[in-house]
């Protein structure tokens, strides 16, 4: 199953990632199995509804699932060639906030309230490339300019709740950017704002991904942002990934029925459907999982085998792959 | 007139900023600033805009629950500030809402019986037999299993529990519902069911609807006209298909460039800079002119505010740049 | 009417459910301290029948007898007898009337008027709130036991006495925690949607507000009555709780103290009884907050 | 900032002026002043001087502002049993009970601190139960016995501490710690829980997504956001402080302002008991007052909302 030539410019090969919370008679199977890659400079979106497993694998991704409750039951995160789950926990943290960083959801939430801005960005600075003082300072406020924080030099000494929710999360990447890391992973940054700051936040992104060729890890559940800011996708489903393909594949032939109805039940806009496509039932209990194919209770053309058996990774070419029995049957 | 259900003239909502009863308090929080609209019988009339443009506000004033500071709202024809009485149970029993996050708009301590069962008791005065047939037959409106009525709401999801909120509102036989951001609490992929629900329930039921939404995709979806608001004031009001087609007000290009579309053909469109205005110490003449992208800098958009016009038929504005096609 | 199709919610019917869950917290139930209240229960109600003596005959020529595992200690009297040779177990089982009547007294006329005060105050807001409020923070201010003994001094020891001189601190720390929770629960949108069908005022703080702040009511209460016994064996020990010959457990222990060297006994008991009554009662408490509420676990 | 502080002033004002007025309305309402004021078996001579001082020809508005006039000149009046002015009492004896508070408070703050912390840190961890024991049981015990129990063991059995009384400093750890470790259960309780809810945060998940070190991680950005919640909690453990400091002074006979309480029920004195909860209750105040600015300080988020 590993491909052994890793190829030079895969900078994330994640491997049969499960992450499971144990409760006192459940086990809650929130990541069950999912792999995937990031390629240098790539934007990959985690696709799927909320308790799907995005946000946890990507706390995965950095070793920091909720403690206790959650652990890393099994796979493999390699990092170029160093797989993160072999490592110390010391090891570890010379990647969180130097090669890794992370963006999340709620900027009411994310940044400490009693300390100032200035001294947040600036920690990851004096914690990783061990610069003091002016040198420190100068970066912070390099940092702040690239996400366009009007006056750096003033807002420096103020405290989060004097910025608005848009400048919140541009300091939170700007604390996430300043040691330049070859991995951001953005988890529903602009769920919370406004559409006309979010479209200013990804615009944001876009460019310093492009000016530094940083890899992206966009989790959403907003398929406009995948379209804009993506170019693979990986769809999730209950733990696991049932489809992941190069972006413009996906929207144009999706192979997975769930991904088929994702795309179909949103309203779009300036293409006016008179009824939506609806797909029924409830996204499922991770407590208990059907057995066989998750989605099958849900979807139109399940066969008796999708009540059986989880259906094999069917590659479609490169990178791309479904969990499907439909596909899996029709070739 | 007939067909006007609801009719906004003007209306206001100013808060008392900070202070507490013994400090006189800080500028007043201009949340609403005169607004005019009207919603006809069986439409969808949407109101949008970004987050405290005063649109859950005015919501809330035409639900009773905050008192405005100017202007009238009637219905029917009636001025509904002086309602009375029968008059004020016979508006409150024609006016229903469904809020946004379905954890918090039914009381967990309730039956589903009791939540639905709620309003049929305060104003038909149903009880034992009656009620439970009542309610019965609303959540099969809605497409939940009637057994259900003895459950309490934690043991519904999030999209069953937003269908009893609107089998609650349904219950009095209502004729407008205020819709807001009735799916942005849910998962996308329940959004279709509910959006399909209401859609339908407008249609057999002959409801009218005033969606209050920051979803400019949904509100294409579901509205006959759109009005959008920007800090407190009204910038745009046209029927669908005028506005998503022929957009006048700066602003609202702005918001419709700034959705990504789900199409990576589609590149995203140019967005406007800046943050939204604060409603405590708006912008002087028109409130847009500090983020405006056609905004050249003269006094008049500095200075003057701009007159709500109707610059095509039912089609209105309030921009200095945009020329007047009928008179 | 709608194309959607019928769902149930759950796949057991209801009432299993319940059942079902109810039967899994009581297995939950923490063991020894239940016992141990269930016993302070059946002592307070059932005392003068348990007792093996009156807990206030005197009997002087039995002064100061050893607990029966000392070697002068005799099965009469198992606990021993103080200076006036009266059964240290039977004014044990007694003190468990007084300690827990009293509290419950408190717990009810302080309670009720402090929950009532709380939603009051909650739910009107405004002005009515804001002067709630300086008035409970300024009953809250005031150092209990101090302002008991001039309550005291001014009316006289008496059962009556202490009741009437916690209520109104009980009622304060009710109020204030009721009315946090009254404001939090008034946010909530159903509380707004109610408003909006018509549904009278009286109708949302019985059915919408007071439902949903029962929860903290019950496990303030559990934890208050273990305030209470303490505040009441202190005031006792001070010698301004319930008058003699009752015979109340911090009473006991500042009876013993001139004798601690040679009749620990007296002091020792009545000491551990008390611990035992508010040690049951917070870890009780502790366990139903966790039960019935586990978000908040401050209060 | 200042406009917040000034506000608070002002309320703690009104507090003090709530608490003299409770005082001169129970003065007057529980029995003839003049008798309330004189010693028990005092002629009916010394009980007119009295009502002559007090002012009781004189309406009732003018006998309230004349006690406030003297309350603003720290004049409390004089003892009954003694005739020593109640202020000169007062001030002979705070030093006593400060000093045992502030002991206390050092017992309470070195033990419930890094308990709390390490609580919430490791969770049911060995370290976690132990606090939770010691926090159960200081809860529960009732101060007038677990002092005397401490004075049984160390003072009787083991006589290695001084049972009563101040004097050198070892006459300071039986009092301060029976004091202390009622005190300490409820400041354990709550900085556990409050540090618990911190380390749920996002902001403690950024701070490890930055890579810093778990020490710095919960020192830094977790400890001091967990203390906001205890400090503002502390009014009701400064409650109990003073609850518990009558009742421990009274076991070790410490020389404070609570024995002097107790003391002067027994010998019908008001105007001393009078005193002791003008100043109890000031005390409170003004610690709430401090606490509060000092939460301003903490939190950069309270200076603009007044």
């Amino acid at each position: 199953m590993v491909n052994q030539n890793i190829e030079d410019d895969i900078l994330l090969r994640v491997e049969g990632l499960k992450t499971y919370f144990f409760q006192r008679n459940a086990v809650l199977k929130a990541v069950d199995g999912v792999s995937f890659t990031v390629a240098q400079g790539e934007a990959v979106g985690l696709v799927g509804e909320s308790g799907s497993g995005k946000t946890m694998t990507c706390l995965s991704l950095m070793r920091l699932v909720p403690q206790p409750g959650a652990r890393i039951v099994e796979g493999e995160i390699w990092f170029k060639d160093e797989n993160l789950l072999d490592i110390t926990e010391h090891e570890m943290r010379a990647y969180r906030g130097h090669r890794m960083a992370i963006i999340m959801q709620d900027p009411q939430t994310s940044l400490n309230p009693v300390y100032s801005i200035g001294e947040q960005v600036a920690e990851p600075v004096r914690l990783h490339l061990k610069e003091r003082g002016q040198q420190a300072m100068n970066r912070v406020l390099d940092a702040l300019r690239a996400v366009r924080i009007p006056r750096p030099e003033q807002r420096l000494v103020q405290y989060p709740h004097q910025f608005s929710g848009g400048m919140r999360q541009r300091v939170v990447a700007a604390m996430g950017l300043t040691t330049q890391p070859e991995l951001l992973i953005a988890d529903e940054p602009t769920t919370s704002l406004d559409v006309t700051i979010q479209a200013q936040f990804l615009r944001l992104i876009r460019e310093l991904q492009q000016d530094s060729g940083t890899s992206v890890i966009w989790v959403t559940h907003d398929l406009g942002i995948v379209a804009q800011m993506c170019d693979r996708v990986n769809v999730m489903y209950a733990g696991r990934i049932v489809e992941s393909g190069r972006v413009r594949q996906i929207y144009k032939e999706p192979q997975h029925p769930y991904t088929r109805a994702l795309l179909d039940s949103v309203p779009l806009m300036g293409a006016r459907r008179d009824k939506l496509y609806q797909i029924d039932g409830q996204p499922p209990d991770l407590r208990s999982i059907p057995q066989g194919c998750p989605f099958w209770p849900r979807c139109p053309e399940a066969m008796d085998k999708c009540k059986e058996q989880y259906p094999p990774r069917t590659s479609l070419g490169g990178q791309d792959f479904v969990h499907c029995w439909l596909t899996e049957e029709g070739r | 007139m007939a067909n006007r259900l609801l009719e906004v003239e003007g209306l206001a909502k100013h808060f008392r900023g900070g202070g507490n009863w013994l400090t006189s308090g800080g500028d007043a929080i201009r949340a609403v600033d005169g607004v005019s609209f009207h919603v006809e019988a069986g439409e969808t009339f949407a109101l949008v805009g970004e987050s405290g443009c005063g649109k859950t506000t005015v919501a809330k004033m035409i639900l009773l629950l905050e008192r405005p500071t100017r202007g009238s709202i009637s219905f029917q024809g009636q001025d509904v500030s002086g309602f009375r009485g029968g008059g004020l149970r016979e508006y409150k029993r024609m006016v229903q809402a469904v809020f946004q996050d379905p954890y918090s708009s039914l009381n967990p301590r309730m039956q589903v019986l009791d939540i639905i069962g709620e309003p049929l008791r305060v104003h038909q005065g149903l009880r034992g037999r009656t009620l439970r047939m009542r309610v019965g037959e609303l959540l099969e409106n809605v497409g939940l299993n009637p057994v259900t009525a003895s459950f309490f709401p934690h043991q519904f999801s999030g999209g069953q529990r937003q269908r009893i909120a609107i089998a609650r509102a349904l219950a009095l036989r209502p004729q407008l519902i205020v819709l807001d951001e009735p799916v942005s609490g849910l998962d996308v992929s329940i959004r279709a069911q509910i959006l399909n629900l209401l859609v339908d329930l407008q249609r057999d039921l002959g409801l009218s609807y005033l969606l209050i939404s920051h979803d400019l995709a949904i509100v294409e979806h579901m509205s006959h006209r759109v009005g959008v608001m920007y800090v407190g004031k009204m910038v745009e009001l046209a029927t669908r298909d005028e506005f998503y087609g022929n957009t006048l007000h700066p602003y609202s290009n702005a918001l419709l460039a700034s959705v990504p579309k789900p199409d990576p053909d589609i590149p995203m469109g140019t967005t406007i800079g800046g943050e939204v205005a604060s409603p405590i110490n708006p912008p002087s003449g028109c409130r847009f002119h500090t983020r405006c992208p056609i905004y050249l800098e003269t006094s008049m958009c500095r200075e003057v505010e701009p007159d709500w016009r109707e610059i095509l038929s039912e089609h209105l504005t309030a921009c200095h740049k945009v020329e007047p096609a009928v008179v | 009417m709608a194309n959607t199709t019928i769902q149930t919610a759950v796949p057991a019917s209801a009432w299993l459910v319940r059942v079902r869950s109810s039967l899994s917290v009581a297995r939950r139930v923490p063991k020894i301290p239940t016992a141990v209240l269930l016993v302070l229960m059946i002592f307070a109600l059932f005392g003068q029948w348990i007792a093996p003596h009156s807990p206030v005959a005197v009997d002087m020529a039995n002064s100061f007898a050893p607990p029966v595992w000392h070697e002068e200690g005799t099965a009469n009297n198992l606990l021993g007898t103080d200076k006036l040779g009266r059964d240290i177990l039977s004014r044990l089982i007694r003190g468990a009337r007084v300690s827990l009547s009293l509290s419950l007294f408190v717990i009810g006329l302080g309670g009720g008027v402090g929950v009532a005060l709380g939603l009051i105050s909650g739910y009107a807001g405004g002005k009515v709130d804001a002067v709630m409020q300086r008035g409970i923070e300024v009953i809250l201010a005031m150092p209990t036991i101090l302002v008991a003994l001039v309550f005291v001094f001014a009316v006289g020891r008496s059962f009556e006495s202490v009741i009437l001189i916690l209520s109104p601190f009980l009622a304060a720390r009710f109020a204030r925690i009721v009315r946090g929770e009254t404001l939090s629960v008034r946010e909530r949108d159903f509380v707004a949607i109610a408003k909006v069908i018509g549904t009278p005022a009286w109708m949302i703080l019985l059915r919408h507000i007071l439902p949903n702040v029962f929860n903290t009511i019950i496990v303030l209460a559990t934890l208050e009555v273990g305030h209470l016994i303490l505040l009441e064996s202190s005031l006792s020990f001070l010698g301004v709780g319930v008058p003699p010959p009752q015979p109340a457990w911090g009473l006991m222990v500042a009876d013993g103290r001139e004798f601690l060297t040679s009749a620990y006994w007296i002091t020792l008991f009545p000491g551990l009884c008390i611990l035992a009554a508010v040690l049951s009662l917070n870890l009780f408490g502790d366990w139903l907050r966790d039960t019935l509420d586990p978000r908040r676990r401050q209060l | 900032m200042l406009k917040y502080i000034g506000f608070r002033i002002f309320q703690a004002l009104l507090g003090l002026w709530f608490i003299a007025t409770l005082v001169f309305i129970l003065s007057r309402s529980i029995g003839d002043p003049a008798e309330v004021f004189t010693a028990r078996n005092s002629g009916v001579d010394a009980r007119e001087i009295m009502a002559a001082k007090l002012g009781l020809d004189r309406p009732v508005h003018e006998q309230y502002l004349k006690f406030l006039g003297q309350l603003v000149r720290l004049d409390l009046g004089d003892s009954v049993s003694n005739g020593i002015p109640v202020t000169q009492i007062l001030v002979e004896r705070m030093p006593a009970t400060f000093t045992l508070g502030l002991v206390a408070l050092i017992f309470a703050l070195v033990f419930s601190l890094p308990l709390g912390v390490l609580g919430a840190v490791y969770r049911d961890s060995a370290i976690d139960w132990i606090a939770k024991v010691l926090a159960f049981l200081g809860q529960s015990m009732p101060p007038f016995w677990s002092g005397i129990m401490l004075i049984i063991l160390f003072a009787v059995v083991w006589e290695m501490l001084p049972p009563a009384g101040k004097g050198g400093w070892t006459s300071y750890i039986l009092p301060g710690f029976t004091l202390g470790w009622g005190v300490m259960a409820g400041m354990v309780r709550l900085v556990r829980s409050s540090m618990m809810d911190v380390l749920d945060s996002d902001y403690v998940v950024m701070a490890r997504a930055k890579g810093l070190p778990e020490a710095v991680v919960i020192g830094k950005h977790a400890l001091r956001n967990a203390l906001l919640p205890v400090l503002t909690y502390s009014s009701l453990v400064l409650g109990a402080f003073m609850n518990g400091s009558v009742v421990v002074e009274q076991v070790f006979a410490w020389p404070g302002i609570g024995t002097s309480a107790v003391q002067s029920v027994v010998r019908r004195d008001f105007p001393v008991i009078q005193g002791v909860v003008i100043v109890f209750g000031s005390f409170f105040i003004l610690i709430n007052l401090f606490v509060d600015i000092l939460y301003a300080v903490i939190d950069p988020r309270i200076k603009y909302t007044p």
